[in-house]
């Protein structure tokens, strides 16, 4: 039998609901299971930061509701410690992974990814619709831990061992709660190992004819750099996982040292193991984690600047090299969240060299922003208010990352509000700008409405100021001295910045409220949204091509021809033809000859 | 709106730049020698991202408020020469930066603590620190993990009937050290991850099991501070902490005779 | 019709793309992928899965390495003998691997399925003869936890034998189908494809033997 | 219908999971009060006879070298330090009655007991946290009784049990919380209940399946009233001294004497 692509579409045809929007290999389908699977997790992840500002700040409030839904954990309404650790370590967990790592990447990623290259499919539809429902299990596998005995996990999302590797003696939720997180995150490795085999191979092999990697949008560069960090980090944190499993399990001694005692209690049975090797193995896999978290959103904000500036991105291929410098260089500088672990001093200052070697590539990529900017003409929509808001965002957070880069410093700051405002402003905020301005101008695309631009602007704005508010004065806080991961702030010194606490607990609730008017929009937008046009944004690259151009996709140039000189419209289409013969057409055209 | 987001970003950066510049929250005052280090490369830093930080903010705001009202927008796609000239100047700035840190860094880091300097065994459990001193033999005694017994207060598991080392051994809850001397802490863990951090002695270090990790400082200014846990730990993380006396030496040595006399 | 559109993609490629970055090889994907002939995305997906297999396994013997130098508890094991004869086992079912390949490409179809049934006999018989490297290692008293070194040993040959188990499905989904490969109907890529990754598990397990050689 | 390869493994890994979560919550009951005490196991419970019962009395010696008790640094909370103004406080383990007898000695009635069936009281033990001390440092309850954990101290408290055929619990307790109220299933002696916050606050519960148990006082003297007569095995445990074994029988409406000596470990 002669395969033609006719074939190709009955496996998207419809055959009832299950296979359709359950059990669906369709691409775009599983991108909006991801997306919504992202969604979900976050108002979970926010809520439960609600419940830590608030015990943070008001530490002897009953909280109402709390002792009906957590008697053990919050008795009469009263968060103990180990209820505010476990919130704290799900809060982690579900954003990095289940919203920073799945929504940007899989889910624009699975969406968009072959609609902007000119593929039909992913490379591999069942094994995305695998990966899809392991990390279903996964959240499944974790959230299942509130319901355990002791409650969730209460290491953290590092899961530093002993802590995490003793069982329930060390604390409560480090019995089955902290067994269901490595299950989960186990689950979610293999599930993200599996994306990112389809994702670099549909990049590799799935292109339309003369989309060149050079012609690639910055968004498609970025999911193919992401997917390619995900391949090798995610393999080596489900390896750290499986020795934390065993010995936790098992009785080995990977982690765990001999001669422990815990509560009084000898522990019996482990040999000289070390935390160190797990901090390693975890920050090999933890540091690329965050660019895996930014770079999807650092593609996206080149991708909506350049369109909603109508202007060519600033130095495309600096961008793209960027990207790959900001995915390589991620590789060498775990160290420096061990400045202070007791690890070699001579290697923390090698690792403190690298790590502001990768500080450059970020700056080219703020450069090339601000370039790209500069004598735009500018479209505020609200995916371009959230794209712009990224930069800002991103370089409030990002600058505070040389002190930490530099080891005498990050003595004094490691571990207190000022890391969590970092890494909250650069990776966390930020990265929900890019996941924003994703929903803002994909919306149409993904569900053929348009969101409402009003709710939408007053959502940016609220959240702009929001997130400046929750997040910088964290740094005074860290600089303070006010040490992070605390469940209760009991030290005198610590008792002056309390007003401080309170006013940042203020604008969470604030913040967290403006997402309320986000969901709204969404799900109203959804239903009552205005009906979108194919490409309502006037964007040149190839998912926004009329599902009436046929499938036969040919690409001619590169993805931001904005106010190309001497056109008629403001913006070309990387599929549309030209007669003008400039270098670039008639590459394609040799290229279409045959 | 783009006049909302310009206002909005110029006025944030600039109440920034105000709080940092009047220290409304800053460091707690500094008491060690090798503090003063870290300071001075804070602020260099903090000079330095400042700069960065307002001038991005700054025309991030200009090019919204500014951007073209009419018209098509400008075909530039970028600018080689330039990007390459400001990514090798960020490069050499933050370089040079990390360099700058080096000597503070192999000052705590890379050299040991001087011969004259009075060592303390530090443990750590969860949630607390115990200390120990060698007593006037200047040996400590060793320690037995089948001893330690939190209740009857054999914080080390010293046996003090059969090693006579232990016998002078001074064992406490409190930090008490003597000004102007250096001091060097021997930093172990009975169970978890634990840390040593005192804001005022700009000193702060993991306390990992199964490691001895020597540390080394000189306190500078006499008076009562607190050492608190940085390392998530279990359920009393926020609560484990101990009491830090730097003391004038006749008085810490005053100190040190009441403590043994409570052996 | 499936060889034209074959020959033209390589006419494709060579036409270039005249905007640099040559390396895309921009128009080599699209005529390439075809539901029914996955040909060229499963011979990608197999390599970049190679690579993430090979860093889960770098992990682990990076944190064996570390581990071994840390301490005294590290207590080497006398490897069992068996692992020799398995390990020329598994070499011996590349070469069937390769044979049955090779038979298959001169038409010779008794061969092929021969030479293919042999191969996953190998296999099944490899890992029988690592079962029985645990068991006499068990026998010895040598539990996983006995110490650090015993732990990386079954760690890292179950962790094998896991991935080398995947193979080995591979290959029953060929063993299965083999009248129908040998008739060219079907299954050019996955033969492809499971040869790929049945050569890589014997590469990887020369890597490991050696370093437990090495280091256990 | 047919299910594909990719649907069926995550079908079969949801379903592990579930199996996994149900694991989980399944084994919450064994905390929970109610559970089935083991002094039901009998198949005939023998009817007691409170006409006939006696008692076993004694006093716990102490005969050598007191050990001298170390103070307890409370330096790490300034709450409990404050607590006890400026009070030295000393170590409970090892203390010696001035009258050579020892306090702290849980006796009770080890084997013999076993056909009789008690209902667990209703009325609860309670466990005081009182100055960053556990008080009473050495404490008996029946096995389904309940154990009343209260705090009086303005600071947070975690209690953490340690024990073997019970299961472990570690709860948290801040200044004003309600009482943490459990229950043992199992008798087992000893468990002990530990603060983590404050290392040094540790005591002693011992359930038993019966109500004969006693734990000494100032006086080293202890009784087991309400014994029906028999032939019983008694233990008399200390925490730093070890524990003494006796075989006692207990004749109808009489006392029965059983002295225990300890000497320095």
């Amino acid at each position: 039998m002669t395969p033609t692509h006719s074939q190709a579409i009955p496996r998207k045809a419809a055959r009832g609901f299950l296979r359709k929007y359950v059990f669906s290999t369709d691409h775009q389908i599983i991108g909006k299971q991801y997306y919504f699977l992202a969604l979900f997790s976050a108002l979970v992840a926010m809520l439960l930061s609600w419940l830590m500002r608030v015990h943070l700040a008001w530490p002897r409030l009953a909280i109402p509701g709390l002792g009906e839904l957590s008697a053990a954990g919050a008795p009469n309404g009263m968060m103990t410690p180990e209820y505010y650790l476990s919130l704290l370590t799900m809060h982690g967990t579900l954003m990095i992974f289940f919203v920073l790592t799945t929504a940007p990447q899989s889910g624009f990623g699975n969406c968009f990814l072959p609609a902007q290259i000119g593929a039909d499919e992913m490379a591999f539809p069942r094994l995305n619709m695998l990966s899809f429902w392991l990390t279903f299990t996964s959240l499944g596998a974790l959230l299942s831990s509130f319901w355990a005995r002791g409650g969730p996990a209460t290491s953290g999302w590092t899961a530093y061992p002993p802590l995490s590797g003793l069982g329930s003696i060390t604390g409560p939720g480090e019995g089955w709660g902290q067994s269901l997180w490595i299950i989960s995150i186990a689950l979610f490795c293999v599930g993200s190992l599996l994306g990112a085999l389809n994702f670099i191979t549909t990049t590799l092999d799935l292109r339309a004819r003369g989309m060149t990697l050079m012609r690639m949008p910055l968004t498609a560069w970025a999911w193919f750099v992401t997917a390619i960090l995900m391949l090798l980090s995610f393999a080596v944190l489900l390896a750290a996982c499986v020795l934390l499993m065993l010995d936790r399990a098992a009785g080995t001694s990977f982690f765990i040292p001999a001669g422990l005692i815990v509560s009084g209690q000898m522990i019996q049975g482990h040999q000289g193991g070390s935390p160190l090797l797990w901090e390693h193995l975890f920050w090999f896999f933890g540091h690329p984690e965050v660019y895996i978290a930014i770079l999807p959103a650092m593609g996206l904000t080149s991708h909506l600047l350049s369109c909603f500036a109508r202007k060519p991105v600033f130095g495309y291929r600096a961008m793209v090299w960027a990207t790959i410098a900001i995915g390589f260089l991620g590789f060498l500088v775990w160290g420096h969240h061990m400045f202070v672990s007791g690890m070699n001093p001579y290697s923390a200052f090698a690792f403190s060299v690298l790590t502001v070697v990768i500080a450059v590539p970020s700056a080219v990529k703020t450069f090339n922003w601000l370039g790209t900017l500069w004598g735009g003409r500018l479209r505020l929509t609200t995916a371009m208010l959230f794209a712009l808001g990224f930069v800002s965002i991103f370089v409030s957070g990002g600058l505070s990352g040389i002190f930490l880069a530099e080891p005498p410093v990050d003595v004094q700051l490691h571990a207190t509000y000022f890391v969590v405002a970092h890494f909250h402003l650069v990776m966390g905020m930020a990265a929900m700008f890019g996941i924003f301005s994703g929903t803002y101008f994909w919306f149409p695309k993904m569900f053929g409405r348009m969101m409402n631009e009003t709710l939408g602007k007053i959502h940016f704005i609220l959240t702009f100021i929001g997130a400046y508010c929750v997040f910088m004065p964290m740094y005074f806080l860290g600089m303070a001295g006010n040490v992070r991961r605390y469940a209760q702030f009991v030290d005198p010194y610590l008792q002056p910045l309390m007003p401080l606490h309170r006013f940042i607990t203020v604008a969470a609730l604030g913040l967290g409220a403006a997402q309320m008017i986000f969901v709204f929009n969404l799900f109203g937008s959804l239903f009552g949204g205005e009906k979108a046009g194919e490409n309502p944004w006037e964007a040149t690259t190839l998912e926004w091509v009329a599902a009436s151009a046929g499938k036969d996709l040919v690409v001619y140039r590169g993805a931001y021809e904005y106010a190309v000189p001497g056109k008629e419209k403001d913006y070309v289409m990387q599929n549309a033809p030209d007669a003008s013969g400039s270098r670039a057409e008639k590459g394609a055209r040799d290229g279409n000859a045959n | 709106m783009a006049r909302v987001l310009s206002f909005t970003i110029v006025l944030g950066t600039a109440v920034t730049v105000i709080l940092f510049w009047r220290r409304v929250w800053w460091f707690p005052p500094n008491i060690s020698t090798q503090g003063a280090g870290v300071d001075r490369e804070f602020g260099l830093t903090l000079l330095v991202t400042g700069i960065l930080f307002v001038a991005a903010q700054l025309i991030l705001a200009y090019c919204i408020g500014r951007g073209r009202k009419s018209g098509r927008a400008a075909y530039n796609t970028g600018n080689l020469r330039m990007e390459v000239a400001r990514a090798v100047l960020a490069a050499a700035t933050f370089i040079g930066l990390a360099l700058s840190s080096y000597r503070t860094w192999a000052r705590m880091y890379f050299i040991g603590a001087p011969r004259n300097a009075l060592r303390i065994q530090v443990e750590a459990e969860q949630f607390a620190y115990w200390f120990r001193y060698p007593g006037p033999d200047g040996v400590f005694g060793p320690m037995h993990l089948r001893l330690v017994n939190d209740a009857t207060g054999n914080y080390f598991g010293l046996d003090p009937t059969r090693d006579p080392a232990s016998r002078d051994d001074i064992v406490t809850a409190t930090l008490g050290i003597p000004e102007n001397r250096p001091i060097e802490l021997l930093l172990m863990s009975r169970d978890v991850i634990h840390s040593f951090y005192v804001p005022q002695l700009r000193i702060q270090q993991d306390i990992v099991p199964g490691m001895v990790i020597p540390i080394h400082f000189t306190a500078t200014r006499t008076g009562d501070y607190e050492i608190v846990c940085t390392q998530l730990c279990g359920l009393g993380h926020y609560a484990m902490r101990a009491p830090l006396k730097v003391m004038k030496e006749p008085n810490f040595k005053k100190w040190l005779a009441k403590q043994a006399a409570e052996q | 019709m499936a060889t034209q559109t074959k020959l033209s993609v390589l006419e494709e490629t060579r036409g270039g793309d005249g905007d640099g970055g040559n390396w895309g090889e921009g128009s080599r994907g699209r005529f390439g992928w075809d539901p029914g002939a996955a040909l060229p995305v499963g011979l990608t997906g197999i390599w970049i899965a190679m690579a993430s297999i090979t860093m889960f396994f770098a992990a682990f013997t990076s944190a064996m390495v570390v581990r071994a130098g840390l301490g005294a508890d590290w207590t080497r094991v006398a490897l069992p003998h068996i692992l020799y004869l398995n390990t020329a086992i598994l070499l011996a079912s590349s070469l069937t691997l390769e044979l049955s390949k090779h038979c298959l490409k001169a038409g010779r179809a008794g061969q092929f399925s021969g030479w293919l049934f042999a191969t996953a006999g190998l296999g099944i018989a490899f890992l029988a003869g690592q079962l029985d490297a645990w068991r006499e290692l068990a026998a010895r008293g040598v539990y996983l936890a006995r110490n650090p070194a015993c732990s990386f040993f079954y760690l890292l040959t179950a962790a094998h034998g896991i991935h080398l188990a995947g193979g080995l499905l591979a290959l029953f989904y060929l063993v299965a189908r083999h009248r129908r490969i040998a008739e060219g109907a079907i299954g050019g890529t996955a033969l492809k494809v499971t040869t790929l990754y049945w050569h890589f598990m014997d590469i990887l397990w020369l890597y490991l033997f050696l370093m437990l050689i090495l280091w256990v | 219908m047919k299910l594909r390869t990719g649907e069926r493994a995550s079908l079969l890994l949801g379903i592990i999971v579930a199996g996994l979560n149900f694991f989980s919550c399944g084994r919450r009951p064994q905390s929970q009060p109610g559970a089935p005490i083991s002094g039901s196991r009998a198949a005939k419970p023998t009817p007691i006879n409170l006409a006939t019962v006696g008692k076993i009395s004694g006093t716990i010696y102490f005969k050598g070298q007191a050990p001298s008790l170390p103070i307890i640094h409370m330096g790490g909370d300034p709450v409990c330090a404050s607590k006890h103004q400026g009070k030295p406080v000393y170590a409970e383990d090892g203390k010696v009655n001035p009258n050579g007898t020892l306090p702290n000695v849980f006796v009770f009635v080890k084997a013999g007991a076993g056909k009789y069936i008690f209902a667990p009281p209703s009325k609860p033990v309670v466990l005081a946290q009182k100055g960053c001390m556990y008080v009473p440092h050495v404490l008996g309850i029946q096995a389904g009784q309940q154990l009343k954990i209260i705090s009086e101290d303005p600071t947070m408290h975690n209690v953490h049990l340690i024990a073997k055929n019970n299961p472990e619990w570690n709860v948290s307790q801040a200044p004003g919380a309600p009482p943490i109220v459990k229950t043992f299933s199992r008798p087992e002696v000893m468990m002990t209940a530990e603060c983590n916050q404050h290392p040094w606050m540790r005591c002693y519960i011992g359930a038993v399946g019966n109500p004969f148990y006693a734990v000494t006082g100032t006086d080293g003297q202890y009784a087991l009233k309400g014994v029906p007569p028999g032939a019983y095995t008694i233990e008399a445990w200390t925490a730093t001294f070890g524990t003494q074994i006796r075989q006692v029988v207990v004749r109808p409406k009489q006392t029965t004497k059983a002295d225990f000596t300890f000497k320095p470990s």
